[in-house]
C-alpha cells in the first residue's frame, strides 16, 4: 500500500470532570489508506465518536498525532485548518439533531460552500442540487425544512451535505443506527455506492458488527478507549482473536431461527473511565482473564498478516 | 386581632403621637442638636436653647435664659439664666451654657453651627446664672443662631473628646435636656418616645407621653393621622382640602418664611438683559397659580419679602401680562439670545405641588417664547451641581428654589450677596449686583433694629428693579392636628423652630 | 416519528410557531388589547383636541366629562391625553431599553459561550456579581447616577436587565455548540461570526422574542416604579409611573381617583396584555410543541 | 408449545385513536392477539407502526384526553383464573390490575425510574400498593427480587438511587419492579433497545429465564428481528397500525407470507453474509420508499406503495388477515404466490 | 459537602469584596455626597463650611484611600458610622433592620410558597380547566401590577378606609410588645409583598409539574398501579419541586426589591427603608453596609438553595 491518507499515532483524550480525570482514549494508533473503509466498533462509551471527532479536530485531542495526507492536523493553525476542512467531512448519527431546524435544505447544503467562499450563489445551488441527486432526493427538497423529511431522508441530506465540499475523507459516525431496518439498508447501500463511485476514504463508526462487516475493509475493535483488535474484515469475522471481539460477535442476536443459541454472555458492566482496571481494561469481564492480565497493559501485536490484537493470551481456541 | 383605633387612643389618653419630623421642618433620625439643620420642633420638646422665638416668630424671647441684654454696640450679649434642672436632677448652670457654646463653635464636634458662630470672640460665665458672649464685630443674626443652640449637660458630655462626640450613642440612648419631657426610648426608625418631666420648671406637663413617629413620606403620615394612630402631622398644602371641612381635625396654617423664586444663573448669557428677566416676571400668572394650585395659600412676592414692614410702597407688582412680556423679549432680541432652544430649569422640589407648579410655569413661559425644561433632582444632586465652584452652566441655566427669608430678614443675604458666590457661600444664582450687595451689607450692619426695616426695604427695592431672581411667592405651610388635642402650639417655622411651643401645656381630650 | 410526506409543502419553523400562537386564546386576547392601545397611543395627536401639556388652571381637577373623557389633573391638563402620551413614553422607554438590553445580553451571552473559557469565566463572574445585587437596589443606585429623563431611564433599565438574557443565551449556545448541526458547520470551517449569526441567532430567536416581550412588560413596570420613586421620567413629561406618583397624595387618591385610576388601569392592562402575548409566544416557541 | 384453553391476554379488534390537531389518527387498527401463559409473543415493526400504542392500550395508559380505545376488547385472565375485559373497566379496578396482574418494562431504563427514590423503594412500591406490605417486608422482598434479576450485592444496591447504577442494572431493576407482584402478563416495550449488545444479551437471557420460571405470558415489543428469534415463541409483524403477519417465529422467519416481512428479513445485514455478498457484488435488499404517515394513508393495503408484488386489487380494499395455516396468518391477498 | 460549602463561601467572600468595590465606585459616581444631602437648600450653608465638614469626615481623600480605609475597617467588622446620623454605627443600624426584613420577607415567602405551590399544582392537575385558567390569569395579573400601586391601594383600603389594619410601622408605639400586635402590623404588607412571588412560583410550579407529569417515570408509577393521588403527590411533586427550590432562591432578590416599595409605603423598619433613605441622603457607609449585608444574604441564600437542591435531589453530588 502507498502512504496512508490518514495516520493516527498514540492519540489520547481525557476530560476532567468534577476534579476526576476521565481517560476516554489512550494510545490509539491506526492508518487508513486511500479509498479504504475502516470500521470502528465498540460498545457505547468506548470512545468511537471521540476518535472520529479528534481525527477531524472537532474535539481537541489531548495528545498524539493525526496526519492527514502528510499534514499534521493537531498543530495546525485555525486558518490552515479551515483550508483543510473541505477535504474531510463528518456524517452524524442522529438525523434529527444534525440538521438545523431553522434552515432550508438549500441553506444547509450551501452552508459549507459559503463558509469556504466557494463559487457564487448560482454555483452553490448547482452543487447543492447535484449533491441532492447523488443521494436520490428530488430537487424540490431544496426549499423545504428538515422537519418535513423522514429519518432516512434526513440522513441522506446529511450525507449530501458532507458531499457538497467534495471531500476525500469521511467520518461516518453511526450513520444508520437511528434508522429502521428497512431504511437502514437503503442508506447502507447508498453509502457504499457513493464510496465506490467517488473513491472515498472512510472511517465508519458503528456498534453493529453486522453492518460493519458489510461495508468495511478493515475493522478496529475498541473497548473503554483502548484498541483491542485490528484486522481486515474477512479475517476478523472468520477468526476473531481477542476474547472481547468474540464475545461481541456472539452477543449479536441472529434472526436465523436455526442458529446456535449457546451464546457466550459477558458478565457485568463496562467499567467507568474514571477508574479503569489496571493492565488489560477488559480483564474484569473477560472469560479468559489471567492474573497476569492485571499487570502490564497489553500491546497490539500482529498475530497474522494485518491482524493485530492486544491480548497476552495466544492459547485460546 | 383588630384593635379598633379609637379604643387604642382612649387607652393611652395621656399620650400624644405625632409626625413631628414629617415634612421640610423635620430631620428624622437625628438626635444631635449640634448636627441639626432641621428638626427643632421635636428637639425642643426635650432640649432648650437659651433664647427662642415667640410663637409668631416675631421676636426672640428667653427660654433657659430668663432674660438677655444686648450692649448698644451690638458686641456683647448677656444672658441671665433661669433656675432649671437637667432631667437627671443636676442643676443647669452657666458652665453648661459655656460648654455647649464651645461645642457649637467647634467644627470637630460635627457642629453645623460653627460657621455661624465664628464672630464670637469669647464666652464667659461670671457666675452660675450669667453667660456673656462677646463678638468681634456686630452681627444682627447672633440671636437667631442662638435660638438653635440647644443646651447640653457638661457633666454628661465633658468626658467625651469633641471629635468623638458626634459618634457617641448617648444622643439616641440616654440624652438629657432641661425640657418639659424626658427622653425614654428610640425604636430604630419607628418612633421616639418622651415621658413627662414632672419637675419641669414651667409646671408639670399635662401629657404623660409624647411620641414622635417616623414616616417615609407625608402620605404615610396622613394615612396614620386619618386612621387615628397619630394626632398631629405636617401636610403638603395640596392635602389640606381633605381636612378643611373635617370636624375631627384642625388645620394650622403659617408662613413658611421661604420665598420661592426662579433663579437666573447670572453666569449664563441668557439673562444678561434685564428686559428678559422682566419678561419672565410678566409672563407668569402668579395669581392664577396661587389661586388654583396653592388654593390661595401663598402671597405673591415681588422681592425676597412679603412681610409688610419690609416692602417699600412703590414697587413694581409685575402684573401678568404676556403681551408685555413678548414685547420685552422682542426688544431684548430674545430670538438672538436663545429663541426657542430648551433651557434647563433645575430644582430640588419633587413634591406633587411643585411638579404642578413647574408644569404651569413651563406652559406660561412657553406662551411668550421661553422654552424651559424642568429637571427635578434630589437635594444632594442639586446641591452638588449648584454649589460647585465651577459649575456647568448648561446644567442649570435657571433654578426653581426657595430661600429662607425670615424670621430674620438677613437670612436672605447668603443667596444674593456677591460675596456669597460659591465657594464662599450659597449664592447659587451667582448674583453679581453691586447695588444689591451694598444694600444687603448695610442692612446687616445696621445696629438699630428700628432702622433695620428700612434698610431691608432698600434691599427689596433693589431686587424689585434689578430682578436678580424672578421672585414668585411665599407659600403657607400646614399642620393638621386632631381636635382632641388642646393647647397645642405649632408653627411651620423653617427648620422646625425653635419657638415657644410650651409642650407642658399640651393635653389631649379623653 | 414525523414522517410527513415531502409532497405537502409545510411552513417554516417561525410560521409554525405563529400558527400555534394564533391557537392560544389568551395570547390573541393580549394582542386584542395591545393593538388598539398601540393605535390609540400612536394616533391620538391626530384626533384628540388636547395636548398632554396644555394647562388650564380654570379646569383643574375636573372629573371625566364629554370634553375631558378622563378628567383633568391638578393643573388642568387633560388626563386622557396624558395617559396616551404616558403610554408613548412608557413604550418608548420599554422598547428602547429592551432592544438595548437584548443586544447587550445576546452579545455578552454569545461571547461567553463561544469565545473560550477565559472569556466565559470572566463574563459569568461579572454577571453573577450584577445579579447578586437585588435589581431594585441596583436600579436606585444607577438611577441616581444617571439622573432622570427618558434616555437615562432607558440606560438604567437596560443595564439592569441584560444579565438574565446573557445567561439564557449562554446556556442555549453552550448547548447549541454541542449540537450536531453546529458541529457540522465547524467541520466545514465555520468561524465564530458564522456560528453566531447563522446558527446562534436563529436558534435563539425564541429566547429573544420571549425575552423581548416579557422584558417590555417588565420595563414598563420598572419605568413606572422608577418614576414613582421620582427617579425615572421627570414631570411634567407624562409617564404612567409619574402619573401614579400623584396617588401618593391622599387627596388625589381619594378625591380625584380618575387621575390615577386611568393611568393605573392603562399600565396594568398594557403589562397584562404584553405578558399574555409573551406567554403565548413562549408556548408557541416551546421546542416540545414541535413534536405534536 | 402447549396452549392452555384460556389465553392470558386476548385482544380482539382493538382500535386506538389519537386526537391531534387536524383530526383523528388511528394509530392501531383491528388488532387481534392472544398470548397464553408461558408464551412469549413478539410484536415487531418499524418505528411508528403502533407497537407501543398497543401495549399502552392494554395497560390503559394512553394519554388522557388525547388517546383512546375506540373499539375492540382486551380480555385478561389473571392468575386466579378470573377473566375480564379491560376496555370497559373502571379506573380503580384497572389500577388494581396494573402492576399486579400486568407488569410492564419500558424502553428507557433511566427515564422510567424516578430519580429521587431509591431503587429499593421503587421496587417495593407495587408490593406496598397491591399487597399492603409494610415498609420492612416490602424492602426485604425488593432485595430478594433484585437478587433474582441477578444484581450482585442486592441489599446495598437497593439503597442506591437510579443514577448510581449502570444502564444494564437499571433495566434489571425495572424488570424486578414489573415482576414484584408476580404478574400473569409481562409487557416489555423494547426493553433492550437502549442497551449495548453485550448487555442486551444479558437481559434477554434473564427474561428468558424468568419467564420460564414463572410461567407468565409475555408481550415483547421490539424492532429487532434477531431479538425476536432469540426470545419469542410467536411473532406478530405490524405495519402502519395493523398486524400484517402473525405466526410461530420459526415458521414466519423461514417462510414469510407477507412481502413486508420478507423485505424486513432481507434488508437485515447478517453476520457472515457480507463476504459472500461482496464477492457476488450483491446489495442489501432494501425496501424502497418509506412508511406512510398515519394522517395520509394509502388506500387498500398500506404496504402496497412499497410492495413489489402489489397489484390493483391490493389498492382497492384493506386485505383481511388470511389463515396460512392454523397458527400462521398473513394480511396479503397474494400470500399464496409468495 | 463541607468542602463544597467552604469553597462556595470563599468564592462568596471574593464576590462580596468585588461587590463592595463596585458599589463604592458607583456611589462616588452619583452626583452629590452626604454633605450635599445634609443641607436643606432652603436654609443653605456656604460651600467652604461644607468643605470643613467634608474634611472632618475624610470625604476629601482620594477614592482608593477611602476605599482601602473602609475595607480595612470592614474586615475588622467595623462598617463605620452613618453620616446622616453619626451617633449610629452602620453595623448596628443594619443589623437592627435584618430582623424586621427577615420577618416581613419570611412571612411573605412562606405565604407565597404555600399559595404558589398549591395553586400551581391545581393548575397543572386540572390543566385547561376553569380553575386553571382563572388562576393563570390571576397570577399574570399579580405579576403585572406594580408593587407600589398595590401597596398604596392596600393601604388606602384596609387602613385608611376600613381601619382594619394599622397604616404602617411594625409595632404600636408606646405599647408593650405583643405577638398579636406584631401580626396585626405584619399581615397586610406581607400579603402584598407575597403576591408577585406567589404568582411567579405558581407559574413555575405549574409548568414544572406539567413537565414532570409527562416523564416516563410517572407513567411507570401509573403502570405499577399507584393511585393517581400518590402519583402526583409522591412521584411527580417531589421532582417538580426541584426547580422550584432554585426559583425560590432566586426570587429572594426580587422580594428584596419588592420589599423596598412595601417597606417605604408601610414604613416597615427594614433594610429597604434604610436603603432608600440612605440612597436619597447619600449616606455612603450605610449604603455600603446595607448592600453588603444584602449581598451576603443573597449569596448565603444561593448557597442554601444549592445545598437544599443537593439534599433533595440525589443526582447532584457536591464535593
Ligand atoms: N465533553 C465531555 N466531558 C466528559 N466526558 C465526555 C465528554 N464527551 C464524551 N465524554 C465521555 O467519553 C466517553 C466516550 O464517548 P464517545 O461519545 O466517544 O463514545 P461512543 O463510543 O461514541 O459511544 P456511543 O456509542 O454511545 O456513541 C463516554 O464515557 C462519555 O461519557
Ligand atoms: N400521544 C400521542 N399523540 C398523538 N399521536 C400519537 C401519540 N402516541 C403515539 N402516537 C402515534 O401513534 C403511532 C404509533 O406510535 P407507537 O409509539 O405505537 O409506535 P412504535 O411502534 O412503538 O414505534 P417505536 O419503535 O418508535 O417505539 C405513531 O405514528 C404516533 O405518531
Ligand atoms: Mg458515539
Ligand atoms: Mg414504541
Amino acid at each position: 500500500m502507498s502512504a496512508p491518507l490518514l495516520s493516527v499515532r498514540d492519540l489520547s483524550k481525557h476530560y476532567t470532570s468534577r476534579g476526576t480525570r476521565l481517560n476516554i482514549l489512550q494510545g490509539i494508533s491506526f492508518d487508513i489508506g486511500k479509498g479504504e473503509v475502516v470500521g470502528l466498533v465498540g460498545e457505547s462509551g468506548s470512545g468511537k465518536t471521540t476518535i472520529g471527532r479528534s481525527v477531524l479536530r472537532l474535539v481537541e485531542p489531548s495528545s498524539g498525532s493525526v496526519r492527514f495526507d502528510g499534514t499534521e492536523l493537531t498543530t495546525l493553525s485555525a486558518s490552515a485548518l479551515r483550508r483543510q476542512r473541505p477535504r474531510m467531512q463528518y456524517i452524524f448519527q442522529d438525523p434529527f439533531a444534525s440538521l438545523s431546524p431553522r434552515m432550508t435544505i438549500g441553506e444547509i447544503l450551501t452552508e459549507g460552500l459559503k463558509i469556504q467562499g466557494i463559487g457564487c450563489v448560482g454555483d452553490r445551488l448547482d452543487r447543492a442540487l447535484s449533491a441532492l441527486a447523488q443521494v436520490d432526493l428530488p430537487a424540490e427538497a431544496i426549499n423545504r425544512y428538515a422537519h418535513e423529511f423522514s429519518g432516512g431522508q434526513r440522513q441522506r441530506i446529511g450525507i449530501a451535505r458532507a458531499l457538497t465540499l467534495s471531500p476525500e475523507f469521511i467520518v461516518a459516525d453511526e450513520p444508520v443506527s437511528a434508522l429502521d431496518v428497512s431504511i437502514q439498508a437503503q442508506v447502507i447501500n447508498l453509502l457504499r455506492d457513493l464510496q465506490q463511485r467517488l473513491g472515498l476514504t472512510m472511517l465508519f463508526i458503528s456498534h453493529d458488527l453486522a453492518v460493519v462487516e458489510y461495508i468495511c475493509d478493515r475493522v478496529i475493535v475498541l473497548y473503554l478507549g483502548r484498541t483491542m483488535e485490528i484486522a481486515p474484515s474477512a479475517d476478523l469475522y472468520a477468526r476473531p482473536q481477542h476474547p472481547y471481539t468474540r464475545a461481541l460477535l456472539s452477543a449479536i442476536p441472529s434472526p436465523d431461527p436455526d442458529a446456535r443459541r449457546d451464546r457466550q454472555i459477558l458478565k457485568g458492566d463496562i467499567p467507568s473511565p474514571a477508574n479503569p482496571p489496571s493492565g488489560c481494561v477488559f480483564r474484569t469481564r473477560c472469560p479468559s482473564a489471567l492474573e497476569a492480565c492485571a499487570g502490564a497493559v497489553p500491546q497490539l501485536r500482529e498475530v497474522a498478516p494485518g491482524h493485530f490484537k492486544a491480548c497476552i493470551r495466544d492459547d485460546l481456541d | 386581632a383588630l384593635v379598633a383605633s379609637g379604643v387604642a387612643t382612649e387607652a393611652q389618653a395621656a399620650t400624644l403621637s405625632g409626625g413631628f419630623d414629617v415634612g421640610p421642618g423635620g430631620f428624622q433620625g437625628n438626635f444631635n442638636p449640634l448636627a441639626a439643620t432641621a428638626g427643632f420642633t421635636w428637639l425642643s420638646i426635650y432640649y432648650e436653647p437659651l433664647v427662642t422665638y415667640d410663637e409668631t416668630l416675631q421676636k426672640v424671647v428667653g427660654a433657659l435664659a430668663s432674660s438677655y441684654e444686648v450692649s448698644p454696640d451690638q458686641m456683647t450679649y448677656t444672658f441671665k439664666l433661669a433656675d432649671a434642672k437637667w432631667h437627671d436632677g443636676k442643676p443647669f448652670t452657666a458652665k453648661d451654657a459655656k460648654f455647649t457654646i464651645g461645642l457649637a463653635m467647634n467644627v470637630k464636634s460635627g457642629s453645623v453651627l460653627a460657621a455661624r458662630l465664628k464672630g464670637i470672640s469669647s464666652v464667659e460665665a461670671p457666675d452660675d446664672h450669667t453667660v456673656v458672649i462677646k463678638l468681634s464685630a456686630p452681627s444682627s443674626s447672633l440671636l437667631d443662631t442662638m435660638t438653635k443652640v440647644m443646651m447640653l449637660p457638661e457633666h454628661a458630655l465633658s468626658s467625651i473628646p469633641a471629635d468623638q462626640l458626634a459618634k457617641n450613642t448617648w444622643w439616641s440612648t440616654a440624652p438629657i435636656g432641661t425640657g418639659p419631657f424626658k427622653f425614654t426610648k428610640y425604636v430604630s426608625d419607628q418612633y421616639v418616645e418622651l415621658a413627662a418631666n414632672t419637675d419641669y420648671r414651667g409646671g408639670k406637663p399635662a401629657l404623660e407621653r409624647v411620641i414622635n413617629r417616623y414616616f417615609a413620606n407625608p402620605a404615610a403620615a396622613i394615612a396614620a393621622l386619618r386612621s387615628g394612630e397619630i394626632q398631629f402631622t405636617y401636610v403638603d398644602s395640596n392635602d389640606v382640602p381633605t381636612f378643611k371641612d373635617n370636624k375631627d381635625f384642625k388645620v394650622i396654617e403659617g408662613d413658611s418664611f421661604v420665598v420661592n423664586y426662579l433663579g437666573f444663573n447670572h453666569d449664563s448669557p441668557l439673562w444678561k438683559d434685564v428686559r428678559v428677566r422682566k419678561a419672565v416676571m410678566h409672563a407668569i400668572n402668579r395669581d392664577a397659580i396661587i389661586q388654583s394650585l396653592y388654593g390661595g395659600a401663598a402671597k405673591p412676592a415681588n422681592c425676597a419679602y412679603v412681610a409688610e414692614q419690609l416692602i417699600p410702597p412703590d414697587i413694581d407688582t409685575y402684573a401678568y401680562d404676556p403681551e408685555k412680556a413678548k414685547q420685552l423679549l422682542t426688544d431684548a432680541g430674545w430670538d438672538q439670545i436663545n429663541g426657542a432652544k430648551p433651557i434647563t430649569l433645575l430644582t430640588y422640589y419633587t413634591t406633587p405641588l411643585a411638579t404642578n407648579v413647574l408644569a404651569a410655569v413651563q406652559a406660561m413661559l412657553a406662551q411668550v417664547g421661553i422654552n424651559i425644561v424642568p429637571r427635578a433632582v434630589d437635594a444632594p444632586t442639586y446641591n452638588s451641581i449648584v454649589l460647585n465652584a465651577t459649575p456647568d452652566i448648561a446644567q442649570f441655566q435657571m433654578v426653581y428654589a426657595g430661600l429662607q427669608n425670615g424670621p430674620d430678614a438677613g437670612s436672605i443675604n447668603v443667596g444674593l450677596n456677591e460675596k456669597q458666590i460659591p465657594p464662599a457661600g450659597p449664592n447659587v444664582a451667582r448674583v453679581r449686583m453691586p447695588d444689591l450687595t451694598k444694600a444687603l451689607d448695610s442692612a446687616l450692619a445696621e445696629p438699630d433694629s428700628a432702622k433695620r426695616n428700612t434698610a431691608y426695604q432698600d434691599v427689596c427695592k433693589v431686587m424689585n428693579t434689578n430682578l436678580p431672581w424672578a421672585t414668585l411667592w411665599v407659600a403657607n405651610r400646614y399642620g393638621i392636628v386632631s381636635t382632641k388635642v388642646k393647647d397645642f402650639v405649632w408653627t411651620p417655622a423653617p427648620g422646625g423652630g425653635p419657638y415657644q411651643a410650651d409642650p407642658q401645656k399640651w393635653s389631649i381630650a379623653e | 416519528m414525523l414522517a410527513r410526506s415531502p409532497q405537502r409543502r409545510s411552513p417554516g419553523p417561525l410560521a409554525r410557531a405563529f400558527d400555534r400562537f394564533l391557537l392560544n386564546r389568551a395570547a390573541v386576547a393580549g394582542v386584542g388589547i395591545a393593538l388598539p392601545m398601540l393605535l390609540l397611543i400612536l394616533s391620538y395627536p391626530l384626533w384628540w383636541a388636547f395636548q398632554p401639556n396644555d394647562i388650564d388652571l380654570l379646569a383643574m381637577n375636573s372629573g371625566p366629562t364629554a370634553k375631558h373623557w378622563f378628567g383633568t389633573d391638578g393643573v388642568g391638563r387633560d388626563v386622557f391625553a396624558r395617559v396616551l402620551e404616558g403610554g408613548r413614553i412608557s413604550l418608548l422607554v420599554a422598547v428602547a431599553s429592551t432592544t438595548l438590553s437584548a443586544i447587550i445580553g445576546f452579545l455578552f451571552g454569545a461571547i461567553s459561550a463561544l469565545a473560550g473559557r477565559w472569556a466565559d469565566a470572566v463574563s459569568m463572574r461579572f454577571v453573577d456579581l450584577v445579579m447578586t445585587l437585588p435589581p431594585v437596589i441596583f436600579l436606585l443606585v444607577l438611577a441616581s447616577i444617571a439622573g432622570t429623563g427618558i434616555w437615562p431611564t432607558v440606560l438604567v433599565i437596560s443595564l439592569l436587565s441584560w444579565p438574565l438574557l446573557a445567561r439564557m443565551i449562554r446556556s442555549r449556545l453552550l448547548e447549541l455548540r454541542e449540537r450536531d448541526f453546529v458541529m457540522a458547520a465547524r467541520g466545514m470551517g465555520a468561524g465564530i461570526g458564522h456560528l453566531l449569526f447563522r446558527h446562534g441567532l436563529p436558534n435563539s430567536i425564541d429566547i429573544l422574542v420571549v425575552y423581548a416581550t416579557l422584558q417590555i412588560a417588565n420595563a414598563i413596570l420598572l419605568e413606572a416604579g422608577l418614576s414613582f420613586l421620582g427617579l425615572g421620567i421627570a414631570p411634567p413629561a407624562a409617564s404612567w409611573g409619574n402619573m401614579l406618583n400623584a396617588a401618593r397624595s391622599t387627596a388625589v387618591l381619594e378625591q380625584y381617583p380618575w387621575q390615577w385610576l386611568f393611568p393605573g388601569t392603562a399600565l396594568i392592562l398594557a403589562v397584562l396584555a404584553i405578558n399574555f402575548i409573551g406567554d403565548g409566544l413562549r408556548d408557541a416557541f416551546d421546542p416540545r410543541a414541535e413534536l405534536n | 408449545m402447549e396452549q392452555t384453553a384460556e389465553p392470558v391476554l386476548d385482544i380482539r379488534g382493538l382500535r386506538t385513536i389519537f386526537r391531534v390537531r387536524g383530526g383523528e389518527i388511528t394509530a392501531v387498527n383491528d388488532i387481534d392477539l392472544s398470548i397464553a401463559a408461558g408464551e412469549t409473543l413478539a410484536l415487531v415493526g418499524e418505528s411508528g407502526s403502533g407497537k407501543s400504542v398497543t401495549s399502552l392500550s392494554v395497560m390503559r395508559l394512553l394519554t388522557r384526553g388525547i388517546g383512546a380505545i375506540a373499539a375492540g376488547s382486551i380480555r385478561l385472565t389473571t392468575r386466579g383464573g378470573a377473566a375480564q375485559d379491560l376496555v370497559g373497566l373502571d379506573e380503580e379496578s384497572m389500577r388494581r390490575i396494573r402492576g399486579d396482574d400486568i407488569g410492564m418494562v419500558f424502553q428507557e431504563p433511566m427515564s422510567s425510574l424516578n430519580p429521587v427514590f431509591t431503587i429499593g423503594d421503587q421496587i417495593a412500591e407495587p408490593l406496598r400498593v397491591h399487597r399492603g406490605a409494610d415498609r420492612k417486608k416490602a424492602m426485604d422482598a425488593a432485595v430478594a427480587l433484585l437478587e433474582s434479576v441477578g444484581i450482585p450485592d442486592a441489599r446495598r444496591r437497593a439503597g442506591q438511587y437510579p443514577h448510581e447504577l449502570s444502564g444494564g442494572m437499571r433495566q434489571r431493576a425495572t424488570i424486578a419492579m414489573a415482576l414484584a407482584c408476580d404478574p400473569a402478563l409481562l409487557i416489555a416495550d423494547e426493553p433492550t433497545t437502549a442497551l449495548d449488545v453485550t448487555i442486551q444479551a444479558q437481559i434477554l437471557d434473564l427474561l428468558l429465564k424468568l419467564q420460564r420460571e414463572r410461567g407468565m405470558a409475555m408481550l415483547f415489543v421490539t424492532h429487532n428481528l434477531g431479538v425476536v428469534a432469540e426470545i419469542a415463541h410467536r411473532v406478530a409483524v405490524m405495519y402502519a397500525g395493523r398486524i400484517v403477519e402473525e405466526g410461530p417465529v420459526g415458521e414466519v422467519f423461514r417462510n414469510p407470507k407477507h412481502p413486508y416481512t420478507m423485505g424486513l428479513l432481507a434488508s437485515m445485514p447478517r453476520l457472515g453474509d457480507a463476504a459472500r455478498m461482496k464477492q457476488a457484488g450483491e446489495k442489501l435488499a432494501a425496501i424502497p420508499g418509506m412508511v406512510p404517515s398515519l394522517m395520509n394513508m394509502p388506500s387498500g393495503c398500506a404496504f402496497s406503495p412499497r410492495c413489489t408484488f402489489a397489484i390493483d386489487a391490493c389498492r382497492a380494499v384493506v386485505p383481511g388477515l388470511e389463515q396460512v395455516n392454523p397458527q400462521h396468518r398473513s394480511r396479503c391477498i397474494r400470500w399464496q404466490e409468495i | 459537602m463541607l468542602r463544597y460549602s467552604l469553597r462556595r463561601l470563599i468564592m462568596g467572600m471574593g464576590m462580596l469584596v468585588a461587590l463592595s468595590m463596585l458599589i463604592f465606585l458607583l456611589l462616588r459616581l452619583t452626583p452629590g455626597d452626604p454633605i450635599d444631602a445634609y443641607i436643606d437648600p432652603n436654609l443653605p450653608m456656604s460651600p467652604s463650611d461644607l468643605a470643613d465638614l467634608r474634611r472632618s469626615l475624610g470625604l476629601d481623600q482620594p477614592l482608593p484611600v477611602q476605599y482601602l480605609g473602609w475595607l480595612q475597617q470592614a474586615v475588622t467588622g467595623n462598617l463605620g458610622y452613618s453620616i446622616k446620623r453619626l451617633d449610629q454605627p452602620v453595623l448596628g443600624l443594619v443589623l437592627s433592620r435584618i430582623g424586621p426584613t427577615v420577618l416581613l420577607m419570611g412571612t411573605a415567602l412562606v405565604f407565597a410558597i404555600v399559595v404558589g405551590i398549591a395553586c400551581g399544582v391545581i393548575g397543572a392537575v386540572r390543566r385547561n380547566s376553569l380553575a386553571d385558567l382563572s388562576l393563570s390569569v390571576a397570577a399574570l395579573a399579580g405579576i403585572s401590577s406594580p408593587a407600589f400601586l398595590s401597596a398604596l391601594l392596600g393601604l388606602y383600603l384596609f387602613s385608611v378606609r376600613l381601619h382594619w389594619m394599622p397604616s404602617g410601622g411594625m409595632l404600636t408605639p408606646g405599647e408593650a410588645f405583643s405577638v398579636g400586635d406584631l401580626l396585626h402590623h405584619l399581615i397586610l404588607p406581607a400579603a402584598l409583598l407575597s403576591v408577585a412571588q406567589a404568582a411567579l412560583i405558581m407559574r413555575y410550579m405549574r409548568a414544572s409539574l406539567l413537565e414532570v407529569l409527562n416523564q416516563d417515570y410517572v407513567r411507570t408509577a401509573r403502570a405499577k398501579g399507584v393511585r393517581e393521588f400518590w402519583v402526583i403527590t409522591k412521584h411527580a411533586l417531589r421532582n417538580a419541586l426541584l426547580p422550584i427550590v432554585t426559583l425560590i432562591g432566586s426570587t429572594v432578590g426580587l422580594a428584596i426589591g419588592g420589599a423596598i416599595f412595601i417597606e417605604s409605603v408601610f414604613n416597615w423598619p427594614g433594610m429597604g427603608l434604610l436603603l432608600v433613605d440612605a440612597v436619597q441622603t447619600r449616606d455612603y457607609p450605610v449604603i455600603m453596609g446595607a448592600t453588603l449585608v444584602i449581598g451576603t444574604c443573597v449569596i448565603v441564600v444561593n448557597l442554601l438553595t444549592d445545598i437544599t437542591y443537593a439534599v433533595v435531589d440525589p443526582r447532584i453530588k457536591v464535593g
